[in-house]
């Protein structure tokens, strides 16, 4: 399109707002201003929704891959890509049972909150220069406020269902918190003191020469292990364990309910692993690419880097069986937090040295 | 069925227990109900509740003839049903004072060792699943479709073929294969393994056989390394649930369960019977008497299975299958007999009476199941919580099996 | 003669001996079985005796049979028949005991064996709820596979008869 | 400005895990029974219902967790000084050695707590 026919198609657009009514006119420009497409179109609300519908896409995908089955095939014109959909009118259309033991305000509002809580993760996290809801000189350490506050709304749920196999999944999902919170923290630890700074875009600027996985290996490791057991997936769903308590703390919720943990599970997973992208993996810097605009490069590797976190957490659910809840903590404690701590020495060694 | 009395049986005095049921509407459990008492994560009491698939199958037996009795019989273990039906026949022929013709001996073998492995990997699978690997189970199931066809081959059914009858089987294996299911055998087997089945896979049926044979030998190995060899599952298992020897025959129970407490006893060896005794086999054995030492017995069994199958694949004869003018209604002269066979699960035994008339007088099923179950309290005691389902399924227990 | 045969003969000589006229009836047959049928009284001591004596150390199974039926000659009683074998003597392997006894079908009471075999217990349980023998000494004597509603007759006594089926 | 839009975020965020919950009433179907709503442990009658004590055996876990916790607040805290001073090393060298010390008082301080407790 030759740019004289933008101009005046902008400038149609122009005349036309200026005929409309005030209140009108201003919410057609509050619909293009930052104070929507951020929170609903673009790091928000419709990309989260879309990432995670993806996400739970390619799971199916790539496990049914590793197990030599097929996966969903039918619905959507091509690989079962609305099966989702299919699976969400299914959940939303069955009776919403609350116990008749079960506390029901907390009961009901658990899994609302949950939802919510989970999504405000992507408040602080940056897609792209400047691709962030609400920027932060503190932004990591709001990230892990949120991540931390989640699991109590899962405890609420375990505790307010008032059934017995809710209850001990509550109890293991209490220590299983416990056991992967600190050697998180201390991974992230690393990270601040290489970046100097808790403000996620400084972090992701800090490694345009390289990414922080080169010199703290160790905390990478460290991160993804205890972001998988944050997650609740395979090895680490020992809080939900089918197989010895039916479903863990979620036993008792279903229908739409139970959709909304379900959707909590995917939005903390998906953001652990751009969260994993932006500490680790360099975030948005990557090669640039001709045919891609600035402002889409930036995004898109990101996005591309925490895919690939994506399918290796996924892929875990094919290859491992489930670990018992003393050894997680024996790994949490014996194992990740020395390992976390000897990757912060490392950390401070190279800066002394002047290398990072 | 026990509701009523675990409240009053014991009152712990250590600290609160909780008490809950797991089963029958549980994914770690199949019909069946476990009614477990903890104390923390440590279960200190498990009291097992079956019976919620009984079917009063020795009654049933008292109503139908000899002959109706056989595909009635297979019901109680789908899976496996040779070997549920095996001792029920060798019975009937001991009773009647006849003996089989050899062929019918080799297809017999053949047959009972075919749903032996499609019995083993269900126990494979599930105690993947159980162990929270799903992957073992499709792989598993994949691959015992080409078990399961095979079988199908011979008998005429998936799983339920009511293939044995007194006095041999009934319908020869075919000598031709249909090409369709070479060819379908010849795409799974690249997509498996990786290359083409060296030489053609010809459409007759000895040779489409050690085909099959050879390439579950080969899956056999990968699934050592996935899951048997993976440091999790070792973990999971190894030292989880164990059974000593001792307690292992005092108890009673059979099969992999005994083997895995280190005890070589196999009724294919110790009461030999139709071509087992023409076939050379290892009976596997494990020391370790706990979860893992049991699902590996199941596993080297699955490879003498395929070692058994071969041999007897070569080795059969040209022959009738059956006696002639075999009847539909046979007359069982009056007497007892106490019959045994080797069936996936272990010993499975038939005590008979007969009173000489068309059907029989009283058919007792000593099966695998429920002698296995008899260890299942004494093993989940004092375990957490987590090796429950792990304890339970490594004794592969087949809930209606045990309620026949 | 398999030694296994051969073993079991000795067995039952012994038994003979020991308890002399107890011992009610004797088979033997040649795919390594034998049977022996004593009074109910001494059902516990015998089997003590094969448990510690000839290294009966193995059940098989415990069958009830409601003998009342039997076309030639029926009994008003009940046969229990215990089905032991042998795990630590090599020339016994694969052999099959069968220690039986008769109790009468008014009051079918009987001692429990679970004292010489532990893995009797829930055979017994078994006999209980589907013939109605009484264990005596046992210790956990519940229903097990019938539904808790069940309030008929035992089911494998010959007087009851599934409605609907004619035999 | 980042303000407002998080304010959008936050509100939507509400709305459309509430809206679940409304499409779910909405859409959801079924008499409602008393049956229904009765708490079932694997289709049979739950047993009577004591609190779950708690697992003593990850006791110690606890107890390390608390001394660790405030430790790590106390690392990202301090890590806010550690930007402005060059000698990084130094300060990482501390916390660790007021780690190992807090850590090595723990366990050998540990049965003792436990019996205490």
């Amino acid at each position: 399109m030759p740019p004289q026919i933008i101009q005046e198609y902008a400038r149609a657009a122009a005349n036309f707002l200026k005929e409309l009514p005030q209140p009108l006119r201003d919410f057609i420009l509050f619909l293009h201003s930052d104070a929507f497409i951020k929170p609903i179109i673009f790091p928000g609300i419709l990309f989260i929704l879309t990432f995670v519908m993806f996400t739970i896409w390619f799971e199916r995908k790539l496990l049914a891959r590793v197990m030599v089955r097929l996966g969903p095939l039918h619905v959507g014109k091509y690989a079962g890509l609305l099966q989702l959909v299919a699976d969400a009118v299914k959940l939303l259309s069955k009776e919403l049972i609350v116990p008749e033991k079960a506390v029901k305000p907390l009961y009901v509002s658990m899994p609302v909150l949950c939802c919510a809580l989970s999504m405000l993760t992507f408040a602080f996290l940056p897609l792209g220069p400047g691709w962030v809801i609400y920027p932060s000189d503190i932004g990591l350490l709001l990230v892990f406020v949120v991540l931390a506050v989640t699991p109590i709304t899962i405890l609420v749920a375990g505790w307010a269902s008032r059934s017995k196999y809710s209850f001990i999944g509550m109890v293991r999902f209490a220590f299983q918190v416990f056991s992967y919170e600190v050697p998180f923290f201390l991974a992230l630890a690393s990270v601040t003191l290489a970046a100097r700074s808790f403000n996620l875009e400084r972090i992701v600027e800090a490694q345009a020469g390289f990414p922080f996985i080169i010199p703290a290996f160790l905390g990478f490791l460290v991160f993804l292990i205890t972001a998988i057991a944050e997650v609740e997936r395979v090895p680490f769903d020992i809080p939900t364990a089918e197989q010895e308590l039916v479903s863990g703390w979620q036993t008792e919720y279903s229908g739409a309910y139970f959709a909304l943990f379900y959707l909590a599970a995917y939005i903390k997973l998906d953001a652990v692993a751009i969260l994993t992208a932006l500490l680790f993996l360099g975030g948005w810097n990557g090669p640039s690419i001709p045919w891609l605009p600035g402002s889409v490069l930036g995004p898109f590797w990101l996005i591309l880097k925490s895919l690939i976190v994506v399918s290796l957490v996924l892929l875990l659910r094919g290859v491992f069986p489930r670990v018992t809840l003393d050894k997680l903590l024996d790994i949490g404690w014996r194992f990740l937090v020395p390992l976390a701590l000897l990757n912060l020495l490392v950390v401070a060694v190279l800066i002394q040295m002047g290398l990072l | 069925m026990v509701a009523e009395e675990v409240k009053s049986v014991e009152v712990y005095e250590v600290g609160p227990t909780l008490t809950f049921s797991m089963g029958p509407q549980h994914p770690g459990t199949g019909h069946f109900r476990m009614v477990i008492t903890v104390l923390g994560d440590t279960v200190v009491r498990c009291d097992p509740d079956p019976g919620f698939v009984h079917r009063g199958e020795e009654k049933m037996c008292e109503y139908k003839t000899w002959i109706t009795n056989i595909p009635h019989l297979e019901r109680p273990a789908i899976l496996d049903a040779a070997g549920m039906v095996y001792p029920y026949v060798l019975a009937v022929e001991r009773l009647m004072g006849v003996e089989p013709p050899e062929r019918a001996k080799y297809l017999r073998v053949i047959m009972a060792e075919l749903q032996r492995i499609c019995s083993h990997l269900y126990w494979l699978g599930l105690m993947g699943v159980f162990a929270g690997h799903a992957t073992m189970y499709m792989w598993c199931f994949g691959d015992r479709e080409y078990l399961v066809d095979l079988t199908q081959l011979i008998g005429g059914q998936r799983i339920t073929h009511s293939y044995f009858v007194p006095g041999g089987v009934r319908n020869d294996a075919p000598a031709k294969v249909p090409k369709e299911l070479v060819k379908e055998f010849r795409r799974y087997y690249r997509m498996m393994l990786g290359r083409d089945y060296g030489g053609e896979v010809p459409e007759d049926f000895r040779r489409y056989a050690l085909a099959v044979c050879e390439f579950f030998d080969t899956r056999l190995d990968e699934y050592y390394r996935m899951l048997l060899d993976s440091s999790i599952f070792i973990y999971r298992t190894k030292g989880v649930g164990v059974l000593r020897r001792e307690d292992a025959v005092s108890l009673g129970v059979v099969g992999p369960v005994l083997r895995g407490s280190g005890v070589r006893s196999d009724t294919r060896i110790d009461e030999p019977y139709d071509a087992y005794p023409y076939i050379k086999f290892n009976v596997p054995t494990m020391d370790g008497c706990d979860s893992y030492s049991r699902m590996m017995v199941g596993y080297y069994e699955m490879k003498e299975s395929v070692r058994i199958i071969e041999q007897a694949i070569e080795q059969m004869p040209d022959g009738p299958v059956k006696l002639k003018q075999h009847p539909v209604s046979i007359r069982v002269p009056a007497g007892e007999v106490f019959a045994s066979a080797e069936a996936a699960r272990g010993q499975c035994s038939f005590y008979i009476r007969s009173d000489g008339t068309d059907r029989p007088y009283r058919v007792k099923i000593c099966s695998p199941s429920f002698r296995n179950l008899i260890a299942l309290p004494h093993l989940i005691r004092d375990v957490r919580v987590a090796d429950i389902p792990i304890i339970y399924w490594s004794l592969n227990y087949w809930p209606v099996e045990c309620d026949r | 003669m398999p030694a296994a045969e051969e073993a079991l003969n000795r067995i039952v000589d012994d038994l003979k001996k020991k308890f002399g006229d107890k011992v009610l009836e004797v088979v033997i047959e040649p795919k390594k079985i034998a049977k022996v049928l004593v009074a109910p009284e001494c059902i516990k001591e015998v089997a003590q005796y094969l448990k510690s004596e000839w290294a009966m150390d193995y059940i098989k199974g415990v069958t009830g049979v409601d003998l009342s039926r039997l076309p030639d000659k029926p009994q008003e009683a009940l046969e229990v028949i215990y089905h032991v074998g042998s795990m630590s003597s090599e020339d016994l392997r694969g052999v099959t005991f069968s220690l039986s006894t008769k109790v009468s079908l008014s009051n079918p009471v009987m001692p429990s064996l679970t004292g010489v075999w532990r893995g009797a217990e829930m055979h017994e349980r078994e006999v209980y709820e589907m013939l109605g023998v009484n264990f005596e000494g046992h210790p956990d004597m519940r229903r097990l596979l019938l539904p808790e509603f069940w309030s008929d007759k035992p089911p494998l006594r010959k007087d009851y008869a599934v409605p609907g089926r004619e035999r | 400005m980042g303000m407002e839009a998080f304010l959008v975020f936050v509100v939507a965020a509400f709305l459309l895990s509430l809206l679940f919950v409304l499409l779910g009433m909405l859409l959801s179907h079924g008499r409602r029974k008393r049956t229904k709503v009765l708490t079932f442990e694997c289709g049979q009658k739950p047993f009577e219902w004591r609190t779950l004590q708690f697992p003593v055996q990850y006791f110690p876990y606890l107890l390390i967790y608390v001394v660790y916790a405030v430790v790590a607040v106390l690392v990202l805290v301090s890590l806010f000084y550690v930007f402005e001073v060059p000698d990084a090393l130094m300060r990482v060298t501390v916390f660790l050695a007021i780690l190992a010390f807090s850590s090595i008082f723990a366990s050998m301080n540990l049965k003792r707590l436990i019996q205490r407790i």
